[in-house]
């Protein structure tokens, strides 16, 4: 479809921030691993580090120079699109990175595909017979998920299905996902939790702008054409809360590639979540760096996404 | 309530306790050991619960095992130099081989080493196995081995144990399948030393540590840093009888939780380093099977001697008599430890000196103490963190008994990132954590001797030190173990270093894994149980 | 009255009343128990929070132990009537402070406008990019565990969610005629912010503010993980759910009872605002 | 008229709950019937209650309100004891409606087509192709351009009067018996109001359809109505035939609406001028528009080449239509949009364009007052509070004065003192004008810029803010700009007259004479385009006006 100037300026736009975005990131992430306190020659050594073993292995990584000067020299790289070498493991950081942020996409993209839908429904459902049962039960439900920790309903999801029920497997990496049948089975556990956290505030936001968008004037004027209730959601209020849901959906699921720490360790699940802690308790700067990227990149793309639905939800804005 | 036994307080404790008594007790010679290398000991280590099974079955070959540590990162390698962990540890027992290595009573035993030999303790002859190939089909030679060691004392290897090494001042070939090194000064220990999970031999000039290229029982099949290691079982391996699995894969589950609930639902057959509090759900389970060992870390609270309050003399001395041992090994360590009496030799070390009484747990008499530093009522901030085991715990029982006398001991939590780093040795009132060392000579001149790297209480006596050089260079091993008890007396009185209690491993596992044993480097055998278990049929 | 709805954007209603449906008075009942609650904790817990009173462990509900022991052995009901102390004064002290700090930064960005506005906007923005675990390991790194410490901590991490949410807020209240007005009699940024912005925000603040709160509980608890937590013999809430967590699968009273404890605060205080009056409720759309 | 009513209601009453929890009743007991092809307006004041019972005819209350009395018939279905589902079936089909504002009423995502044939669809009337074809012709006879290809667009795309009328369309698409328009031209400019009204009235009359007319405005509801109800508190003050109410109204409220309409002529302010006295405002070649600044001019410039001045004493009037500038040009005097060019004099005195470099004297010398009075008072503050700020502002007092001066403030605006405690949001619109009003007296301006300060108020109330004015000038000489769209009230205020068109000045003239003086075509039809108070204005209005 052909779209007007300013559509593409919009977008422009919107890519031009998110660079900009990027790269302060890049330099508070620089600095914030800056101060902290050692480096990854003494976290290397350990307990082993003495002064002059941590000396030479500064100068054989090449950390002998000035911070700012190796920095740059990785923003050089990535310019580049060479991410550097992993200063722990030796290893290129492209490499590291690969595998465990396919493994978290591929669990954010069944969480994605089973929740999303889920939440919407759910969300709309509550909107739409708005102060009945269904919706008040909908409420609670997702206040209490809310209030409980995740790790609580990790454990307790291991607990009830691999331990007593022994229905799935307690660890979803390395399970057998040769058919469609055997992975759903392995990531229903990391999925089942972290459903129940992101739907929460998914179904909420939904709910809400669904019912903001009803009390609307062409909202009651399609009552008054004599529309049911399901059309006057379905067919008027939703189209026009696009914007704000996808917002919401997509700040839920950004935490899907960062925030899921507690899950990636409590099912052992190798994602980029851990491989930045590791990084960072390890003061691996380039892999830091490049899990920092990843994470941003990733809340940029999703809000951008979001917002590129709103504009294109909205005839208005979509000329 | 100290006369009401806890609940959970089992058959296994006596057991545990009797076993650590008599492995203290052995006697041995060790240069004789030495010269008759190969001669198997009746094993000393106790076999506990199903366990006990594995000791008479016959091995069976075949079967794979997924087993797990609990931890694990990016900083994960397969250079034996960089080792830093369990999964590091297991990883290079899998792939690769030590010139010694010790068995359960803590002898050290040939592995790829025909014969180690000396007759001063300075200088010595390393007579190597012949036949020996590494998995890229090279034959081993002397030159694989002095490389190997040679590369600990290059700074850029950031070698572990770069000062352990820095005694071997001369390393050279003699003839392909002979090494010979002389040593700065006697060291009676070096073929201990050698059996270090550090000094694994590579090929010489290797330089890419992605996959391992050793003599190892398994092959590197997969190294993913952080995530797993996969090994297949080596066809070509030197030793006749092992190894029984096809294949080893190991992994790392931090959570003790989730690593527990892993070996239930049956996701994988081996959980290493098990939290005592789990017994509860662990033992007597069906198709469970539990190794408890007395590995011989553990974790201690040290008062540095030249920082306030602990230059106050008493200041140390109050602390010793306001830990509650029993209470730390009871409480926090669920009785899985044995009670310890402030030196850094274990109850299972044959050098454990068993006439050294721990400092009674009176709070009056440290009360005492504490007025005679005059820091009774003083606020004293006592870092502990996560990273060194149960301190936190230990601290808060320390706290309690301290706020029973009127002393103000607070609990200064910090993160396990960057501890060692930043608290460790550097803190005037600090804990720490140590892992099992195989000699009473690494663990005296790593911790306590003047120029110790990390004297944890800078604890300073020429006496000592004049003492523990002495011991080292010593054949006569009678003399020797006398001068060790002396030396464990020294510590135990003047250090400020308070170690409550000797910590032990549990190890959990299915009921069809046999073979476990004990090792003074610690549980999983001393990270090398790949090549000796087996999956009963 | 009805028609005006068409032509006014809100109607104006007739002052302040404070009635609740019976939902509201709950929650708010449940908020001021565990208010008292966190007062008075060290008078009512029968021991000492740090006393290891049993040799058992994960003991079960009994007359001496009314919610069971913990995993040293020490009293539940203690440490979690203790811990209430930590749970909403700390989570109370943060959410203000990130409200206070994000509201006022909000409204003065939608007053100012202009670069100020965009450079703010972006900053907090890319703020919000880096994970907030970073941050909490590079700020115990550098200055240490306290409990102010921990305060700003939180309060940092959920400051630019609260910016967003009231320089939104501002910008709608920004454009109406009497901030025009106040402008145009002379007036400056902080009377502006302060008297002419700030009254009409407040109510949909309130509201966002009890969201943030029940966030700022869990991830209190998420911290200690990291070392920037209460100090023990102390902890709260979460962190006792968190040290415990061993004794879910013994379906131990010390896991679960410091997780309802969590829940009936979060869930009272969710209660609340859904089912504050209605007047307070209105502005906030 | 002896044939069956179509509609009839008897003893309805509607109660509401308001957001305190008290129930009120809107509605009091209202009877009344009509007949099919007939046109009943409903008219009152806001609040009167109109909207809520033509919607009742639908059987539909907002939220919060409720039917507690009374039957509803129309047809042969009494909508009031209905379930919701068999309403439904009613809506759009026999009753329909055309709402107030249709840019509000079309879904902002959907083309206007769809929503036009959504009734036929709801009820499964006739195929798409068919009510599409329908649709194009009532397009046609609604006057509106391009029928076949308007309905492809969105409702942003089309302007508000041809959505009015597309409005219309959708209401009729279903054939019903009783259209309800619920004031569908009040937020149209009278030269666009004028084509909705004739399109309107041709399609009901070609249909013979039945209708009900709500609006406050007396002069419209004479062209299209065929009898009156006045409404007022949810009662019915007087029912009759147009001609009737207009003029032999019975009911003192009636009488007070019609004599609203009378125009009360300007009597200049007789007051001397000094020869040499400065006019109070003069304002030379201004430009002003908003968005980025490109080289010293604004994106979008709206004010070009404006020049006028006001005498000390004098009132001017500036007129247009929505989009002509007027409004920009207060600001733009008032320094909240700065001018990009031009000069401004107050006084005799340079005034900036900005804000920030005018003094706090000239600040408080030229005060404006805004169209809605409730976005114009902080809804948070006490009306005390909002009084007593400018006081304190500009001239320092504080304390017993302060309250003092409060009190006479709203003596002034004939507001009872005890006001001072109460919120706006507790004040009736008229009462917030007053306040507004107040507020700008406070600073003790001499000239005061009113933008379209009465075009929201109900035609009485308008009335009497005017009368306030006229008496506030002759008491303290104050000067008034006077911004508004309708011809009736600039005339009854102001000495001079400015026509604006798109952003520039096409005329001034003196207000007396407009109607006699006015050269400019625009200013012409602007003229001609407000109602009369007379049936046959609208049919006797020349075709191409």
């Amino acid at each position: 479809m052909l779209r007007s100037l300013t559509f593409y300026i919009l977008i422009a736009q919107r890519l031009g921030i998110a660079a900009v975005t990027l790269v302060i990131v890049s330099f508070a992430v620089f600095f914030a691993t800056e101060l902290l306190p050692g480096d990854v020659a003494q976290v290397l050594l350990g307990q082993a580090a003495t002064d002059e073993a941590v000396a030479g292995l500064r100068q054989a990584m090449g950390l002998d120079q000035p911070a700012i000067w190796r920095f740059l020299g990785w923003m050089g790289g990535l310019a580049t699109g060479d991410f550097g070498m992993s200063y722990v493991s030796n290893m290129p950081v492209a490499e590291l990175i690969a595998d465990r942020l396919a493994n978290s996409l591929r669990l954010a993209a069944v969480t994605t595909a089973i929740s999303v839908p889920l939440a919407l429904a759910l969300g709309i459902g509550a909107a739409m017979w708005q102060g009945s049962l269904f919706d008040r039960i909908v409420s609670i439900l997702t206040i209490s998920v809310i209030s409980v920790p995740e790790f609580m309903v990790a454990t307790l999801a291991v607990l009830v299905f691999a331990v007593w029920l022994g229905w799935l497997p307690a660890l979803s990496y390395g399970a057998e996902t040769g058919s469609i049948g055997a992975m759903l089975k392995a990531y229903a556990m990391p999925v089942i939790t972290l459903g129940f956290v992101v739907s929460a505030q998914m179904i909420r936001m939904t709910r809400a702008a669904v019912i903001e968008t009803i009390n609307t004037p062409y909202v009651e004027m399609a009552l008054l054409k004599g529309a049911s209730r399901r059309r006057m959601v379905l067919g008027h209020a939703l189209p026009n809360a696009l914007g704000p849901i996808a917002n919401a959906v997509a700040l839920s699921l950004s935490y899907l590639v960062g925030g899921v720490i507690i899950v990636e360790t409590i099912f052992n699940y190798p994602g980029v979540a851990k491989l930045m802690v590791d990084a960072v308790s390890t003061r691996d700067l380039p892999l830091i760096q490049s899990c920092a990227m990843i994470f941003c990149v990733s809340y940029l793309l999703l809000i951008t996404i979001a917002d590129l639905t709103a504009i294109l939800s909205n005839p208005r804005l979509r000329r | 309530m100290t006369d009401r036994l806890p609940t959970n307080w089992t058959s296994r404790d006596d057991a545990m306790v009797e076993s650590a008594i008599r492995r203290g007790a052995t006697r041995h010679d060790l240069l004789r050991m030495l010269m008759a290398s190969g001669v198997t000991l009746a094993a000393g280590g106790t076999l506990l619960g199903s366990a006990t099974r594995a000791v008479a079955a016959t091995p069976v070959s075949g079967g794979s095992l997924r087993a797990a540590g609990w931890s694990s990162s990016t900083a994960d390698t397969l250079d034996p130099a960089k080792g830093s962990n369990t999964t590091d540890y297991v990883r290079a027992c899998s792939f690769y081989n030590r010139l010694t290595f010790l068995d359960e009573t803590g002898l050290p035993q040939m592995e790829l080493a025909e014969a180690v030999e000396t007759t001063d303790a300075k200088t010595w002859q390393i007579k190597l196995k012949s036949g020996v190939a590494f998995h890229s089909g090279k034959t081993l030679d002397a030159d694989d081995v002095v490389w190997s060691l040679k590369r600990h004392l290059d700074p850029a290897t950031g070698s572990k144990v770069n000062a352990i090494a820095a005694q071997m001042a001369e390393i050279e070939a003699v003839d392909p399948l002979t090494v010979k090194i002389v040593l700065a000064e006697p060291n009676a220990d070096l073929p201990t030393i050698l059996a270090l999970h550090h000094f694994m031999i590579l090929a010489a000039g290797t330089t890419d540590f992605t996959a391992a290229n050793g003599t190892g029982a398994f092959t590197c099949e997969v190294f993913e840093p952080g995530v797993r290691s996969v090994g297949a079982k080596n066809p070509n391996y030197f030793k006749p009888e092992g190894p029984y699995l096809d294949s080893i894969e190991f992994i790392a589950i931090s959570d003790n939780n989730a690593r527990m609930n892993a070996l239930l639902s049956g996701d994988i057959g081996l959980a290493a380093k098990m939290n005592p509090r789990s017994m509860r759900m662990l033992d007597g389970k069906p198709g469970i099977a539990n190794y408890v060992t007395t590995a011989g870390n553990y974790t201690n609270l040290n008062i540095r001697l030249d920082l306030e309050p602990g230059a106050k003399a008493g200041f140390a001395e109050g602390m010793k008599h306001l830990i509650n041992r029993e209470m730390i090994q009871k409480s926090v360590l669920r009785g899985y430890a044995d009670i310890g009496n402030d030196q850094p030799v274990p109850t299972n070390n044959r050098y454990f000196n068993t006439e050294l009484e721990a400092p009674a747990f009176d709070p009056e008499r440290a009360k005492h103490a504490f007025e005679k530093a005059g820091l009774l009522g003083t606020e004293i901030p006592m870092v502990a963190s996560d990273a060194a085991a149960s301190s936190v715990d230990m601290a808060t029982i320390v706290q309690q008994a301290g706020a029973e006398i009127g002393m103000k001991l607070t609990v200064d939590r910090v993160p396990n990132d960057g501890y060692w780093s930043n608290y460790w040795l550097k803190a005037p009132v600090h804990f720490g954590h140590i892992n099992p060392r195989p000699t009473p000579d690494i663990l005296f001149s790593l911790l306590y001797a003047s120029d110790a790297p990390w004297n944890e209480s800078q604890y300073k006596s020429e006496k000592f030190d004049a003492m523990l050089k002495e011991a080292r260079g010593l054949t006569d091993e009678a003399k020797r173990k006398e001068i060790y008890w002396d030396l464990q007396a020294m510590v135990s009185n003047g250090a400020g270093t308070i170690i409550p209690a000797y910590m032990g491993n549990i190890d959990s596992f299915t009921d069809k894994l046999m073979g476990m044993k004990d090792n003074p480097l610690g549980g999983l055998m001393g990270c090398a149980f790949a090549e000796y278990v087996w999956l009963a049929a | 009255m009805i028609s005006v709805l068409r032509t006014s954007p809100r109607p104006g209603g007739t002052g302040p009343s404070w009635r609740f449906n019976w939902v509201g008075r709950i929650g708010l009942a449940m908020i001021l128990f565990w208010a008292v609650v966190a007062i008075f904790a060290p008078m009512i817990a029968p021991y000492p929070i740090g006393e290891i009173a049993d040799w058992d462990y994960f003991g079960p509900m009994s007359g001496q132990f009314w919610l069971g022991s913990d995993y040293l052995g020490r009293d539940v009901l203690s440490r979690i009537l203790v811990g209430s102390r930590y749970t909403v004064g700390i989570s109370l002290a943060a959410v203000f402070a990130a409200c206070a700090g994000g509201v006022i930064l909000g409204m003065v960005a939608a007053v100012m406008g202009g670069l100020f506005d965009t450079l703010l906007s972006r900053l907090l923005d890319a703020f919000n990019g880096i994970p907030s675990l970073l941050f909490g390991l590079v700020v115990v790194a550098a200055v240490g565990s306290s409990i102010p410490v921990l305060v700003l901590t939180l309060a940092a991490i959920y400051l630019p969610g609260a910016y967003r949410f009231a320089r939104a807020l501002s910008v709608n209240v920004n454009a109406m005629d009497f901030v025009t007005v106040a402008r145009a009699r002379g007036e400056r940024t902080p009377y502006l912010i302060f008297r002419e912005i700030f009254p009409n925000i407040l109510g949909p603040v309130l509201a966002d503010l009890g969201v943030r709160f029940v966030f700022i509980v869990l991830l209190l608890s998420g911290l200690s993980f990291l070392g920037l937590g209460v100090q023990p013999p102390n902890a709260d809430w979460g962190a006792l759910v968190r040290e415990n967590i061993e004794g879910l699968s013994l379906g131990a009273p010390a896991v679960i009872f410091p997780c309802i404890a969590i829940a009936t605060l979060t869930i009272s205080v969710n209660m609340f605002i859904d089912n504050l009056p209605k007047k307070i409720r209105d502005r906030s759309e | 008229m002896t044939q069956q009513p179509l509609v009839s209601v008897r003893g309805l009453r509607i109660g509401a709950v308001t957001d305190a929890g008290r129930k009120v009743e809107i509605i009091k007991g209202l009877d009344f019937d009509i007949h099919p092809g007939e046109i009943v307006a409903l008219i009152g004041e806001s609040g009167s209650g109109k909207t809520t019972t033509a919607l009742s005819l639908m059987g539909h209350c907002r939220p919060g309100c409720a039917i507690t009395g009374g039957s509803i018939r129309v047809g042969r279905h009494d909508v009031a004891t209905m379930s919701e589902s068999a309403r439904a079936h009613l809506r759009g089909t026999e009753v329909s409606y055309v709402p107030q504002s249709a840019a509000a009423a079309f879904n902002p995502s959907k083309r206007i087509m769809e929503q036009v044939i959504e009734i036929t669809d709801i009820h499964g009337l006739m195929p798409q192709a068919e009510a599409e074809k329908k649709a194009v012709g009532l397009f046609r006879a609604l006057a509106l351009p391009d029928p076949e290809t308007i309905g492809t667009r969105y409702p942003h795309q089309v302007s508000g009067g041809q959505l009015q009328r597309l409005a219309a369309a959708m209401a009729l698409i279903g054939d019903p018996e009783l259209v309800i328009f619920d004031e569908p031209t009040t937020a149209l400019d009278v030269t666009t109001q004028i084509e909705v009204l004739r399109a309107f009235k041709s399609v009901m009359a070609a249909g013979r359809i039945a209708g009900v007319y709500v609006s406050h405005d007396l002069a419209v509801v004479a062209q299209v109505a065929d009898r009156i109800i006045v409404l007022k508190g949810g009662e019915i003050q007087e029912e009759g035939g147009t001609d009737d109410i207009l003029h032999r109204p019975a009911h003192p409220y009636t009488k007070a609406l019609l004599a609203a309409f009378e125009p009360v002529p300007h009597v200049p302010a007789a007051r001397g001028k000094a020869p040499d006295e400065a006019p109070i405002l003069q304002v030379e070649h201004l430009f002003a528009g908003y968005g980025a600044v490109r080289k010293g001019e604004p994106d979008v410039k709206i004010l070009k080449d404006v020049t006028f001045r006001i005498e000390r004493g004098k009132n001017l009037g500036v007129i247009g239509e929505s989009g002509s500038g007027k409004s920009t040009l207060a600001r733009a005097v008032a320094g909240i949009l700065p001018a990009y060019r031009g000069a401004m004099k107050f006084d005799g005195a340079e005034l900036r364009p900005d804000l920030q470099s005018r003094s706090k004297d000239q600040l408080r010398r030229c005060q404006m007052v805004f169209q809605l009075a409730d976005t114009a008072l902080n809804p948070a503050q006490s009306i005390e509070a909002i009084l007593s700020r400018p006081l304190a502002f500009y001239h320092g007092l504080s304390g017993r004065a302060k309250a003092a001066r409060v009190a006479e403030l709203l003596d002034m605006v004939h507001l009872p003192a005890a006001m001072r405690h109460r919120l706006p949001g507790e004040l009736s619109g008229g009462q917030k004008q007053r306040i507004n009003l107040a507020r700008a007296l406070a600073a003790e301006p001499e000239l005061i810029l009113c933008d379209e300060i009465t075009s929201a108020l109900d035609t009485v109330v308008a009335a009497a803010i005017l009368d306030l004015l006229k008496e506030l000038q002759t008491e303290l000489g104050l000067s008034y700009m006077f911004i508004s769209h309708d011809l009736s009230t600039v005339e009854a205020i102001c000495d001079e007259v400015l026509v604006m068109l798109k952003g520039e000045v096409v005329e001034q003239l003196p207000a007396a004479r407009m109607a006699a003086d006015a050269q400019h075509p625009y200013s012409r039809l602007l003229i001609s385009s407000v109602p009369q108070l007379d049936t046959g204005w609208l049919a006797g209005l020349d075709r191409t006006g």
